[in-house]
């Protein structure tokens, strides 16, 4: 398991690569990149800086993918999440999983990105026309991560 | 007790400050807010009831009536927007 | 969209980069790597052959990939399936799937992976300690590609 | 008809062929395979009613009812499992 914040950009196929790396029991690895857009509630967005609160982020982070590992069988799984200033089309976050079938990578990953956005200290604040901002959270994303207590 | 308190993001621009060290006679986090409000002005409009806030102690997310321990780390931030 | 069916291995990172650069409007990139495995059906794989049917194959996933644009908003799509003999650890088949949000590019990125298994033709053929043997279609694989039809 | 027939896989490999040219007198996929098993042995066996084979006309996945185009491309293979 890798967990990293960082401000440098991540290399998603170096990362997918050392999860294989000298292993031939995975047959799966479900991997997801959020970038920055340059758009988003109908304003044009120049750039956004993410904050984070250091310590509890790696703390949530790893509790979410502790959560994940004790609903699938999952072989390995790496998050990365960059911090500061970042343009629309650089990439954000990184969150791959490796399993022996397709199924529960899938299914892992998503979780891992759905808990992420309610459960992790990252803020996002964009720098509009209008001034900057500050994103406010989103009801669909609660709805997103609380689809996965029924199942 | 004492108290290290860190505000994050929108929170901790608009009270202009981003940490800071209590000395606090209450019990739970709902006490600690109670008590942040008496400072009138932002505090008592960003933390009035059912604005959306987070608090974390020692790093983990809590409710109101949890109890805090002496020389704990509180947190009040936004709720997060990553990812 | 890019669909291409190879020999050669491919480059997630170098596929997933492509897809977004120059742009400014792709939130989310779900992507998935199938890898060969050293065991199936509780037999060791010493190495695997991928056979397909060269004109179909290509037009069986650009159906596939034509179906997933038609059920969602997506903003591009590269899929690559490897042919010819693979080890155990090397990638076969890559799905990669850019959309504005994450829900949308998930969901396309199973979707398409659930009907390649079931639509398109390829076959595998198995080097095991008891000798060679074609690989027998899963009924799961029926199973995942039959439940995007219910929804 | 004048048809061209594929093989692949497994049948590829029972058969002995991957591909031959048929003059066919029949009008259907059904007449095909019927025409095909009267061959014996290893066709009789693997195109036997409920053996699990599929059948692709001009790059298309079609059913057994379908009427087969003069010089169609006409492929039998087994399920697939790529991926």
């Amino acid at each position: 398991m890798k967990i990293l914040v960082q401000t440098d950009p991540f290399d998603l196929g170096a990362e997918v690569a050392a999860m294989s790396r000298g292993r031939t029991d995975i047959g799966a690895i479900a991997s997801f990149v959020g970038l920055a857009r340059d758009m988003n509630e109908g304003s044009g967005v120049a750039a956004m800086t993410l904050e984070h609160y250091p310590g509890m982020t790696e703390k949530a982070l790893a509790a979410v993918v502790d959560d994940a590992c004790s609903r699938w069988t999952l072989l390995d799984v790496t998050v990365i999440h960059r911090v500061g200033r970042l343009l629309p089309g650089d990439p954000i976050v990184l969150v791959a999983v490796a399993g022996s079938h397709r199924g529960e990578a899938f299914d892992a990953c998503e979780f891992i990105m759905d808990y992420l956005k309610t459960q992790a200290p990252f803020w996002k604040k964009e720098e509009t026309m209008e001034g900057d901002r500050w994103v406010e959270a989103r009801a669909s994303d609660d709805a997103a991560a609380a689809r996965w207590q029924a199942s | 007790m004492k108290l290290r308190v860190l505000y994050f993001a929108r929170l901790r621009e608009r009270f202009g400050v981003g940490e800071e060290t209590l000395d606090f006679a209450g019990a739970t986090a709902a006490d600690l807010v109670a008590h942040l409000q008496t400072r009138g002005g932002v505090w008592a409009e960003e933390l009035a009831a059912g604005r959306a806030f987070r608090m974390a102690v020692n790093q983990d997310v809590i409710a109101l009536d949890a109890l805090l321990p002496d020389n704990a780390e509180v947190a009040i931030f936004p709720p997060v927007t990553g990812g």
